[in-house]
């Protein structure tokens, strides 16, 4: 198997980044990628992205924090995460090892905490990227998500920009009328990549108690169920904007990966399907793999925005 | 590390009464590195619905090659399982978890209601093996005879003395196993390894404290991936804000949680 | 199991129409209540919503039109419908002999067409109320939907309203950033009750073939995979705005009926459901009397809105 | 109106070759009613993946109370089907559509491509019956003997002459059913009952169109209802813009359609 298909070229470039292949592993479900060890050679991965990181260690929401839904799940963990600080001293050492890209995923209440972020990431070894998850409220604009307003998008995008030493991905938030603009804002912003989608705001009910399903009440949606609502969003972006789109939500398998390409992916993530299927995403790359030989291709970057429209 | 994602074999299906189903899965990998209270996640049927694992304990070992798991059908997920066959297949990750910790100069006692005896079988076979001088003592509840026969059987096929309590009066004791507990002579060496209900741990946490008894409870929370990676499982704890079942637990020492007495 | 059941009352209004149950069929997927009589007890819905009518007949789009997703399906129907006037003279006759509130669901490319098509309903016998889907592009203002603008929104709500005799409820999109905004927008316009959600939009893309599984590209998504998100946006609008709120999205059973109620809706409508249990409604109403005698409740309005939070 | 929600037994589970599977369900309400051309829908497990019925053609009934599909497993819905056993139930939503239009005067001719033979079956029973002075004839193709013999069986039972063709030249011409035909001397009162995979079809409608032949098709497309709500399934008509397959159809007039030849 390994040398079938080792002759197949499954890299891409994100933004100046050299990915050996285009599946990575999303934020928030992959740990800090040593959970994963026992499963998955992390070597044949894409990339790894690590939980949201924020500017001081956060104890996240009470339980119940996760529930399922049909063809999905509702998270509502609450960016529980031991703070830069500590992820630079305790957990970028394990990371290290790992001989893939590791893309920080980082989060904050105000634009200064995520430049601050940003700025103590400069120079960390090991740090290949930062995606910059702004589907979080900020504060200082009464909670209106940040991922919701192009302005303020940008002016995120922007301020970590300006102190980052390694490419800068913006992660967009699927809860808005137009995806597009808030794409093209951060694309303005000077964004070297666009990531979408984040989580779909939900809601579950358990009626036995006459209560929400999370303490938190609302939650994210992921897995399966949200995939076609990715896959247009994507599609709509990898349309507006000129920089790489990675794409995220409902992938499983090679052949989903395969389909966001078609859509305009240049590089996809693996979300909740590696909690179903902790091998998903290795085994991902081996079918990609397969596919590029089958269908002899001469790289998979052929796929990339190649949907027919008749 | 040891943890395996297999496609294990189920050798026998046992029907123990209208809605509890017990299953010996063929995996040496999961069966020879297990250890009582750990777990595993299985995954109930093969589409997108239901899509995430569920946690089960591994309630046996034999062979080295063989383990159980029991469980009662609550939802969409055990009625699934409900429904396979010998000869078929199911998809494991595990074994999960920490386990408890067990010495043998103290005077374990297995404590456990409903489905929480599950791991707590595995425990008592390993305790007659690993201690044979100091078997432990047994205390387990349900709501009828009809679920807690099958499991009585069990553990005195192991030799072990079992105290009973039923919340209809079907079998042992009408009403609590900790009611049972209160009887019985307990000595200050006394180490608990409890499973059951939320309320029966908390109480039996109380009933420790009072009485400075060392008090191990295993933890059920919804989770999402049983190894870390989702943070979805927590308990409050002592140390640091929450814990995470899967990994830090299920079993804890009842001292470093934060009960909730309602 | 009738008698059993006959006690519990079930009844709800909705601005001003009284509905003896809170069990309605969902636009676009219970045709003209005719073809489910094989399999349902018309007259114990609580009401039928009807195919989207607008002012010219349409043929819609071409196929592939559906396509299954997980827990859920794309349709990209294009609003096939036979036109006001045709629906009057050959499709109410029918509706008329259906002993239920018949609510007339309706669709624009302006404003104007929005109010035209009211102003023929008005005295048309058997029209209990319209639904006014505003998940329509507004040709005039280059293709926005109305429902994502809430001036917009408010506009064809207000023109509606004006000439029609019968209660108006106005049909959210979900694809927008702030439902609670058109929500208000519509309630100001004089709308008498919101529904929500109408179908995220989605797309599916077909590996073999490369092209896009819906000739459309892109289509509404239904069924259970969106139940999350129109339970969140059902418990916010309620908690926004004073008119009743009817549910809709991904309901199959009463519990999911209940559900729904608990987060604030006083109605609901079962929609992709019907396809797969044409007689999904009439078993929602069953489930729904047995809840309310066995919980013992006075009448099954208690539970609007009845939601506990700690 | 006489269509049935039911949920049916399987009293029968035939395995007809590797990935071609018939099941024998047991529904007087539909059986005794259904005519040639009709289809059912039938839910693939309980869960809501897959969602959606799937449609199959009612390929035979029998007594008055069984009736059968016939289907080959493309899909995650038809693998589950696949899995079922007797004993089990089938939730069914049928008899739908409309069906084949039969004239005893006519020199009826069965055109079948693969799976679209199903169908065909049900006609050549019914024609046997009601038409016995003038027996159909039958000329079906597959693309490998291992799916067409089981089903040639089946129509020489009726006692009917078969002609057949294969992709591979396993059974019959080595080629297309329409080369066949043109084989054959045809009358002018032919009517063509036809069955297959689009392109078949349209290279049908062209065969009979230059002969001046009747022309019925059977047409396959997505559908969600079946029952004419969701408006899914058009196919591009003459009459009107589009037609629906599931209420105007399956099955149709060649002529009254707009084919697109590739
Ligand atoms: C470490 C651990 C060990 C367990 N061991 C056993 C055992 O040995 N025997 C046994 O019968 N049960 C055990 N459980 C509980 C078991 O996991 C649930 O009963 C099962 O997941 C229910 O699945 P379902 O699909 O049938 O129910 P659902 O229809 O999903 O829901 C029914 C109920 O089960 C709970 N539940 C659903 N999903 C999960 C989840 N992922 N994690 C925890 N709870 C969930 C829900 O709160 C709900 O109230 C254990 C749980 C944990 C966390
Ligand atoms: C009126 C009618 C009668 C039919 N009769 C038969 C028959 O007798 N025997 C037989 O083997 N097949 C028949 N088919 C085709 C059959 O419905 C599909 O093979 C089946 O739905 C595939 O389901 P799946 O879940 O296994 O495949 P999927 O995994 O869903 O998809 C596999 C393929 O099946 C097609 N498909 C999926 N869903 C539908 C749907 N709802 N309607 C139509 N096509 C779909 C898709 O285009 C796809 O290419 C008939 C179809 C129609 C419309
Ligand atoms: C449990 C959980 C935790 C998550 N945590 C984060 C996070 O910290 N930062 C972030 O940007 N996205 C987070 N996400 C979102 C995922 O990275 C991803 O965008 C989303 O789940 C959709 O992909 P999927 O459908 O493949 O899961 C989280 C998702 C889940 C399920
Ligand atoms: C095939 C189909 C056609 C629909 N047509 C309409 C329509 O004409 N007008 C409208 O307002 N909504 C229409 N809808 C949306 C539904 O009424 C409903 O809002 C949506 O499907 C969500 O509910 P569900 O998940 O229960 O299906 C349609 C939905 C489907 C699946
Ligand atoms: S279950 Fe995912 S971290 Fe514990
Ligand atoms: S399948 Fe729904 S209208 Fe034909």
């Amino acid at each position: 198997m390994e040398s079938e298909i080792s002759g197949a070229d499954l890299s891409v470039s994100i933004g100046g980044l050299r990915l050996k292949n285009p599946v990575m592993t999303a934020s928030g479900t992959f740990g800090y990628a040593k959970e994963f060890e026992p499963y998955v050679n992390l070597h044949r991965l894409g990339a790894v992205v690590v939980k949201g990181i924020s500017l001081e260690p956060r104890a996240g929401n009470p339980p119940p924090r996760i529930v399922e839904t049909s063809c999905g799940m509702l998270n509502a963990i609450g960016l529980e995460n031991v703070g830069v600080d500590r992820f630079i001293s305790e957990k970028m050492e394990s990371l290290q090892a790992v001989t893939v890209p590791v893309v920080v995923n980082i989060l904050g209440d105000t634009v200064n905490e995520y430049r601050e972020i940003a700025e103590r990431l400069v120079d960390v070894e090991g740090v290949a990227a930062i995606e910059v998850n702004i589907s979080c409220p900020n504060v200082k604009k009464g909670g209106v998500a940040f991922g919701t307003v192009p302005e303020m998008a940008a002016a995120v995008t922007a301020a970590v920009k300006k102190v980052s030493s390694v490419p800068v991905i913006v992660k967009l938030s699927p809860n808005v009328t137009d995806v597009t603009n808030i794409a093209r804002a951060v694309e303005d912003g000077g964004a070297d990549a666009v990531s979408l989608i984040n989580t779909l705001i939900g809601m579950a009910v358990d009626l036995r108690s006459r209560r929400p399903a999370l303490a938190n009440v609302i939650g994210g949606l992921s897995g399966p169920a949200i995939k076609p609502v990715a896959l247009r969003m994507v599609y709509q972006v990898a349309q507006t904007v000129s920089i790489p789109v990675i794409g995220i939500g409902g992938i499983e398998t090679a052949e989903d990966v395969l389909e966001f390409m078609l859509a305009g992916a240049t590089a996809v993530q693996i979300g909740t399907a590696n909690f179903v299927n902790p091998r998903a995403s290795e085994e991902a790359v081996e079918g990609l793999a397969r596919y590029v030989t089958e269908q002899k291709l001469i790289s998979i970057r052929e796929m990339i925005g190649a949907l027919v429209l008749s | 590390m040891s943890q395996f994602q297999e496609k294990t074999q189920i050798i026998r299906f046992e029907q123990l009464s209208s809605d509890i189903v017990r299953l010996t899965l063929d995996s040496p990998d999961i069966a020879s590195r297990a250890k009582p209270g750990q777990f595993v996640m299985v995954k109930a049927g093969e589409g997108r619905d239901p899509l995430l694992r569920r946690p089960f304990s591994i309630s046996q070992t034999s062979n080295e090659r063989h383990f159980q798991i029991l469980f009662k059908v609550v939802g969409s997920g055990t009625s699934i399982l409900a429904h396979y066959r010998v000869g078929e297949y199911l998809s494991v990750l595990g074994p999960l978890g920490n386990g408890y910790q067990v010495d043998c100069d103290d005077d374990n006692c297995l404590v456990g209601g409903g489905m929480g005896i599950a791991p707590l079988l595995f425990l008592g076979k390993w305790l007659v093996r690993v201690c044979p001088q100091n078997p432990p003592l047994v205390v387990i509840g349900a709501r009828t005879a009809a679920e807690l026969s099958p499991l009585v059987k069990d553990f005195e096929e192991l030799g072990l003395r079992v105290h009973t309590a039923t919340d209809d009066g079907s079998l042992g004791h009408h009403g609590f196993v900790i009611d049972v507990l209160k009887t019985i002579n307990l000595g200050s060496s006394s180490r608990m390894h409890v499973c059951g209900p939320y309320p029966m741990m908390a109480a039996m946490h109380l009933f420790c404290k009072e009485r400075g008894l060392s008090c191990q409870v295993s933890m059920e929370t919804h989770m999402a991936c049983g190894m870390g990676a989702c943070l979805g499982c927590i308990v409050p704890s002592r140390k640091g804000v929450y814990a995470h079942a899967c990994s830090d637990g299920p079993v804890f020492d009842a001292k470093e949680l934060v009960w909730k007495v309602k």
